[in-house]
């Protein structure tokens, strides 16, 4: 459903969207039926001149089933969807599998900086590649990102990855992602971080390894000081 | 507190007796007012606790600041509590219809005007010692915390004076009197919860 | 009454200052009064004001986001600034000076004295203290749009840094007016709380048992305790965050050692309940309507008494999912993920006994009985759609998209408009004596319906494309810009503008059956509860015959030992035996 | 019930001890503070459940014994009639 409008990048995009159809399906389901038995008793149900409403209390438990039923029909696909929930959460969000890589996406108002590891593959060596507002990825690595923020909270969103994570400071979180597909995609920031919240797009560019190479070796001409490449605009 | 005399003890004319409240009216009021309050502590108790220990390794106690004065504080402690049991006495002194009501109470109200005085005692001394509100995180938490049960004491303090005053004129409704009490039993007893978990 | 007699005094005290003998009775009337009625007009009136507001921001900023760029008819050039100021602004003033007030205080002041048989509330000076409190902070929010910096726009959560520090958030006046206005109304709401909860539970009418009370007095008690219950700890978040704006501790400033999430602790402890606290009245104002034009009984009582409870203790151990994203611990987010789909439940129920006593009835669709049965059929989406975000796993992505706000659109809508619109074409004849125009008022219910669904609908699937919040043009993302999405805005905004021109037809309606409506009965939907036994409007003292006795519970609707189809509840008569 | 509330134990004590996602855990802070935000958490939310229902069981009883102290008034008092 998801990934007609908004494309599925990452390992984990295809368990959320599956996660968000099986809640669409239980809910969905529920919801109409709801809907149909609430319309149809007002339409059968219509004030007639000289009928009588019925009398019912409702609290005999012969005329409770009718609430009883449905309430534990709720409590039975409550869990169902708590444990779907759960074990996506924990995939995305609890385990970490091994890094080949880990990015620094540092958050400031109102730009992102993304300090990738060059061509070492390590953080804080002096090939580091600082780029203002582009992350670079290759497809099919795990990445790991330490996310910080220099001034107020952000948020740093990737629709496509389906990934969402507050940056705060004072704090580095950590969070992996593993691109599956190449392309050019929306970074976002999801949280408000002031006047310029609205201008604070990124672009993710997922480049096929030899692609990436190549990106990299353009930009650690001289390997000293970290360098600019400019933002999206 | 603004309202002494509860509407309802009026009942117009011509109408049916009015039941009588199970709760004196002052006394519930005050009482949802008090879980409230004690919401709006634990809330500020919360925090400090949350930022306590997430201090960093070697930064709690904050190096450079006094450490509050515990052991003198005990003595405040024991004022405060002795305050609130001289007001159960009034009360049940009150309820006796004994005269010496109204003199327990200001005995209550001296122990808690006692507990105030040496708290600002306190203050002083450690402001001199350059604990202020912007020095440190401690300084922050202890004059928000202490400084807003005081003013609660100080709040209280009024209440009970005013119910002094209108025992003293032989006032016979008693909503001032059990409002009153019940809030200054609220300051009396979430005090030792403010001591426990900020001065140690 | 002392109060009178004390107010009255007052007001004399101050006569020589050169007002005539006439304004001080309109002044003693209509501002100074102590009557619940008067206090709950002035709650509803302050209520809708604020509501205009908040319409208006929100037609400039859906103007901005459909159209942007362009100069807003009315407001001009949306601006960034402005549209971190408008959003917020819109949040707080429906959440805060249009729910509140109206849901709780409003209707809470009118209805519980009228319809738990007394004359007035317990502490009526007390609240005439809390309505002077919440106008000021009304008037405290409004002043902030006019200094140095503008009006706030942390959004309604206003996390700091960015609420804490003027150099982050560039409104160094705005943010301190924001949060003392927020503290401020919930002194007043504290102070009202108290008052109702006071009443009902020592002023009763004679033989007004614990099951005799109506649902909607039940549910203003249940959430005016949430609502005391959950506050203390968010004002004392406030106090913390205003001692950092304004004397520079750093309570939640990372530099000084504070802690950021901290505020997100205080404020969500207080803000999810908060949805549950003007939740419950809005479903008691549905209990009452949905009896009287099905000629039914409640179905199960108790149940929805217990299912209340249930879902106001679960409130307190659901808020935390605000921050499953936020960078709170992730096994948190477990737990309460578990928690909030669980609170579906009893809420669930509460919808299953609505639509279980509409069985067997004979329903009546009048314009109040359309916007009850409206506040259940769109509430159902509201709440289906909670349980994607509830579920950790799919809240990753939609966490602070327009899925998010279609959602808890499809919840606060229904609660603070439909609810409110079927409250007072319900209450209207009693309140003011007379009728509302039917044609009018069903006209003003279908254009507001239809174009409520046209916003909302098409926000589901922006939020579910990526669109996140608080955005003010989407032209930066181009992922954002492909192709429908932007057609999809716009026809939400359109949708927006027919919503706000119906309004128009409500406030018409209002004005006209005010002034011209046809005169009212005492009792003119033959209902049960005690507020139709006194005249229409009621006097001051409510009940000029003498206070009513409870003979027995608020739904014996067609109940079969009587010819009539009702059997109000202060009529004498062997009934307690018929009731069990 | 009881399988909610398995899943329940299940997932907070079958979770990983170290959640290297974790913002409260990680980073310069130490590992006390995850278990104190969730004390805290505790706290927070059984507190005002425990005030209410000690004020609401308090008054449930005290309204209960006026009641029966009425009724027995009324007993004594009042021969057995209709009311009004």
């Amino acid at each position: 459903m998801l990934e007609h409008y908004l494309e599925s990048a990452s390992t984990f995009s295809g368990d959320i969207d599956n996660l968000i159809i099986m809640v669409a399906v239980i809910v969905g389901f529920w919801f109409l039926l709801a809907e149909f038995v609430f319309i149809g008793l007002i339409l059968k149900f219509k004030a007639q001149p000289g009928v009588k409403a019925k009398y019912v209390a409702g609290e005999d438990p012969k005329e409770k089933r009718w609430v009883a039923w449905p309430h534990y029909a709720t409590l039975i696909f409550d869990v169902m969807i708590i444990v779907a929930a759960i074990r996506v959460w924990h995939h995305v969000k609890q385990e970490m599998p091994p890094a080949d890589e880990t990015v620094r996406v540092i958050a400031q108002q109102w730009a992102w900086t993304f300090v990738h590891p060059g061509a070492d593959g390590k953080l804080d060596t002096a090939d580091d590649i600082s780029v203002v507002d582009e992350l670079h990825v290759q497809k099919d690595k795990t990445y790991h990102f330490e996310l910080l923020s220099r001034d107020v909270l952000h948020s740093f969103s990737v629709p496509v990855f389906r990934l969402k994570q507050d940056a705060i400071p004072g704090r580095v979180i950590k969070g992996w992602f593993k691109p599956t597909m190449t392309g050019q995609f929306d970074v976002q920031c999801t949280e408000i971080c002031g006047i310029g919240h609205g201008i604070m797009p990124a672009r993710i560019i997922i480049d096929t390894p030899e692609r990436h190479a190549q990106w990299v070796a353009a930009n650690t001409t001289g390997g000293a000081a970290p360098q600019n490449a400019g933002g999206t605009k | 507190m603004i309202d002494a005399l509860p509407h309802g003890t009026q009942a117009p004319l011509g109408s049916p007796a009015k039941r009588r409240p199970v709760v004196p009216s002052a006394v519930l009021g005050t009482l949802i007012f008090v879980v409230a309050e004690v919401m709006f502590f634990v809330g500020m108790i919360s925090a400090f606790t949350i930022s306590k220990a997430t201090a960093l390794p070697g930064s709690w106690p904050v190096p450079g600041q006094p450490m509050l004065p515990a052991d003198a504080t005990a003595l405040n402690t024991v004022a405060l509590l002795l305050s609130g049991a001289v007001l159960v006495a009034a009360h049940v002194s009150f309820r006796k219809g004994s005269p010496m009501a109204k003199w327990l109470v200001l005995g209550a109200w001296v122990l808690g005007a006692l507990f105030v005085g040496l708290q600002g005692r306190e203050w002083a001394a450690l402001l001199s010692q350059g604990l202020t509100l912007t020095s440190s995180r401690l300084g922050a938490f202890f004059y928000l915390i202490v400084g807003t049960h005081a003013v609660h004491a100080l709040m209280a303090l009024v209440a009970l004076g005013l119910s002094f005053v209108s025992l003293l004129r032989g006032s016979t409704s008693p909503g001032l009197f059990f409002g009153a009490q019940t809030f200054w039993y609220f300051v009396v007893l979430l005090w030792p919860i403010i001591y426990a978990r900020v001065y140690f | 009454m002392s109060a009178e007699a004390h107010a009255h005094g007052h007001a004399d005290g101050h006569g020589h200052h050169g007002h005539g003998h006439h304004d001080e009775g309109f002044i003693k009337k209509y501002l100074w009064s102590t009557d619940h009625k008067m206090i709950g007009f002035q709650y509803m009136f302050t209520g809708m004001a604020m509501a205009l507001l908040g319409g208006f921001t929100v037609y400039a900023f859906r103007m901005q986001l459909a159209f942007p760029g362009i100069s807003v008819p009315g407001y001009g050039r949306v601006t960034a600034t402005d549209y971190n100021a408008l959003v917020t602004t819109h949040g707080s003033v429906m959440i805060f000076w249009v729910a509140m007030p109206v849901l709780i205080a409003a209707l809470g002041n009118y209805l519980i004295p009228l319809m738990i048989g007394c004359d007035d509330m317990v502490f009526p000076r007390l609240n005439r203290l809390s309505y002077q409190i919440f106008l000021i902070s009304a008037i405290v929010l409004i002043a902030s749009f006019y200094v140095d910096g503008g009006a706030f726009g942390g959004a309604w959560t206003s996390y700091p840094p960015l609420s804490a520090k003027a150099e982050f958030s560039l409104t160094p006046k705005g943010s301190t007016l924001w949060l003392l206005a927020v503290a401020l109304e919930f002194v007043a709401f504290l102070l009202g709380g108290i008052n109702f909860v006071t009443t009902v539970m020592n002023s009763r009418a004679p033989g007004m048992k614990m099951f005799d009370v109506p649902i909607v007095v039940w549910m203003i008690i249940i959430a005016s305790i949430l609502f005391m219950a959950s506050v203390g700890p968010l004002v004392a978040g406030a106090v913390m965050l205003l001692f950092d704006q304004q004397l520079g501790t750093g309570f939640f400033d990372p530099a000084k050692g504070g802690d950021p999430v901290l505020w997100q602790h205080l404020f969500w402890f207080f803000g999810h309940p908060e949805v549950y606290v003007v939740l419950l009245p809005a479903m008691g104002i549905v209990a009452e309507i949905i009896t009287v034009f099905s000629r039914k009984k409640l179905f199960a009582y108790k149940t929805v008494l217990y299912t209340a409870i249930g879902t106001g203790v679960l409130s307190f151990f659901v808020w935390a999912h605000h921050q499953f994203i936020a960078g709170i611990d992730p096994r948190m987010a477990n737990i309460f993920s578990v928690t909030t789909l669980l609170i579906s439940i009893p809420v669930a129920e509460m919808c299953f006994v609505y639509i279980a006593t509409l069985y067997g009835g004979s329903i009546r669709l009048t314009t109040p009985m359309l916007w009850a049965l409206a506040f259940i059929g769109e509430f159902l989406l509201g709440g289906v759609t909670g349980i994607f975000l509830g579920a950790s796993g799919a809240d990753i992505y939609f966490h602070d998209t327009y899925f998010v706000i279609a959602h808890f659109h499809y919840t606060f809508f229904p609660i603070a408009f439909i609810a409110v619109f079927a409250a007072v074409t319900y209450w209207f004849p009693k309140m003011f004596g007379k009728h509302m125009n039917d044609t009018l008022g069903k006209m003003h219910f279908w254009g507001t319906i239809i174009s409520f669904n046209f916003i909302f609908i098409p926000l589901f699937v922006l939020g579910a494309r990526g669109d996140h919040r608080r955005i003010y043009d989407y032209r930066h993302f181009p992922d954002l810009m492909k192709p429908g999405m932007q057609d999809l805005r716009i026809l939400a905004t359109v949708a927006l503008l027919v919503l706000l021109a119906f309004q128009v037809v409500f406030l018409a309606n209002f004005i006209y059956s005010l002034f011209k409506g046809r005169k009212a009965e005492a009792n003119p939907w033959n209902a049960n509860t005690l507020e139709w036994h006194a005249p229409s409007p009621p006097p001051h003292g409510n009940f000029p015959e003498g206070l009513p006795t409870v003979h027995r519970g608020p739904y014996e609707y067609s109940h079969p030992d009587r010819q009539d189809d009702f059997w109000p509840q202060h009529l004498a008569g062997d009934a307690r035996s018929a009731q069990s | 019930m009881r399988s909610v509330r398995a899943a329940l134990l299940g997932v907070v004590a079958g979770a990983p001890s170290s959640a290297l996602a974790c913002a409260v855990c990680g980073g310069a802070q130490n590992d006390e503070s995850t278990g104190v935000y969730l004390a805290m958490t505790g706290v927070l939310s059984l507190l005002p459940l425990a005030l209410m229902g000690a004020v609401a069981f308090w008054l449930y009883r005290t309204a209960e014994a006026a009641e029966r102290a009425d009724e027995a008034q009324r007993v004594e008092s009042v021969p057995p009639q209709v009311e009004h």
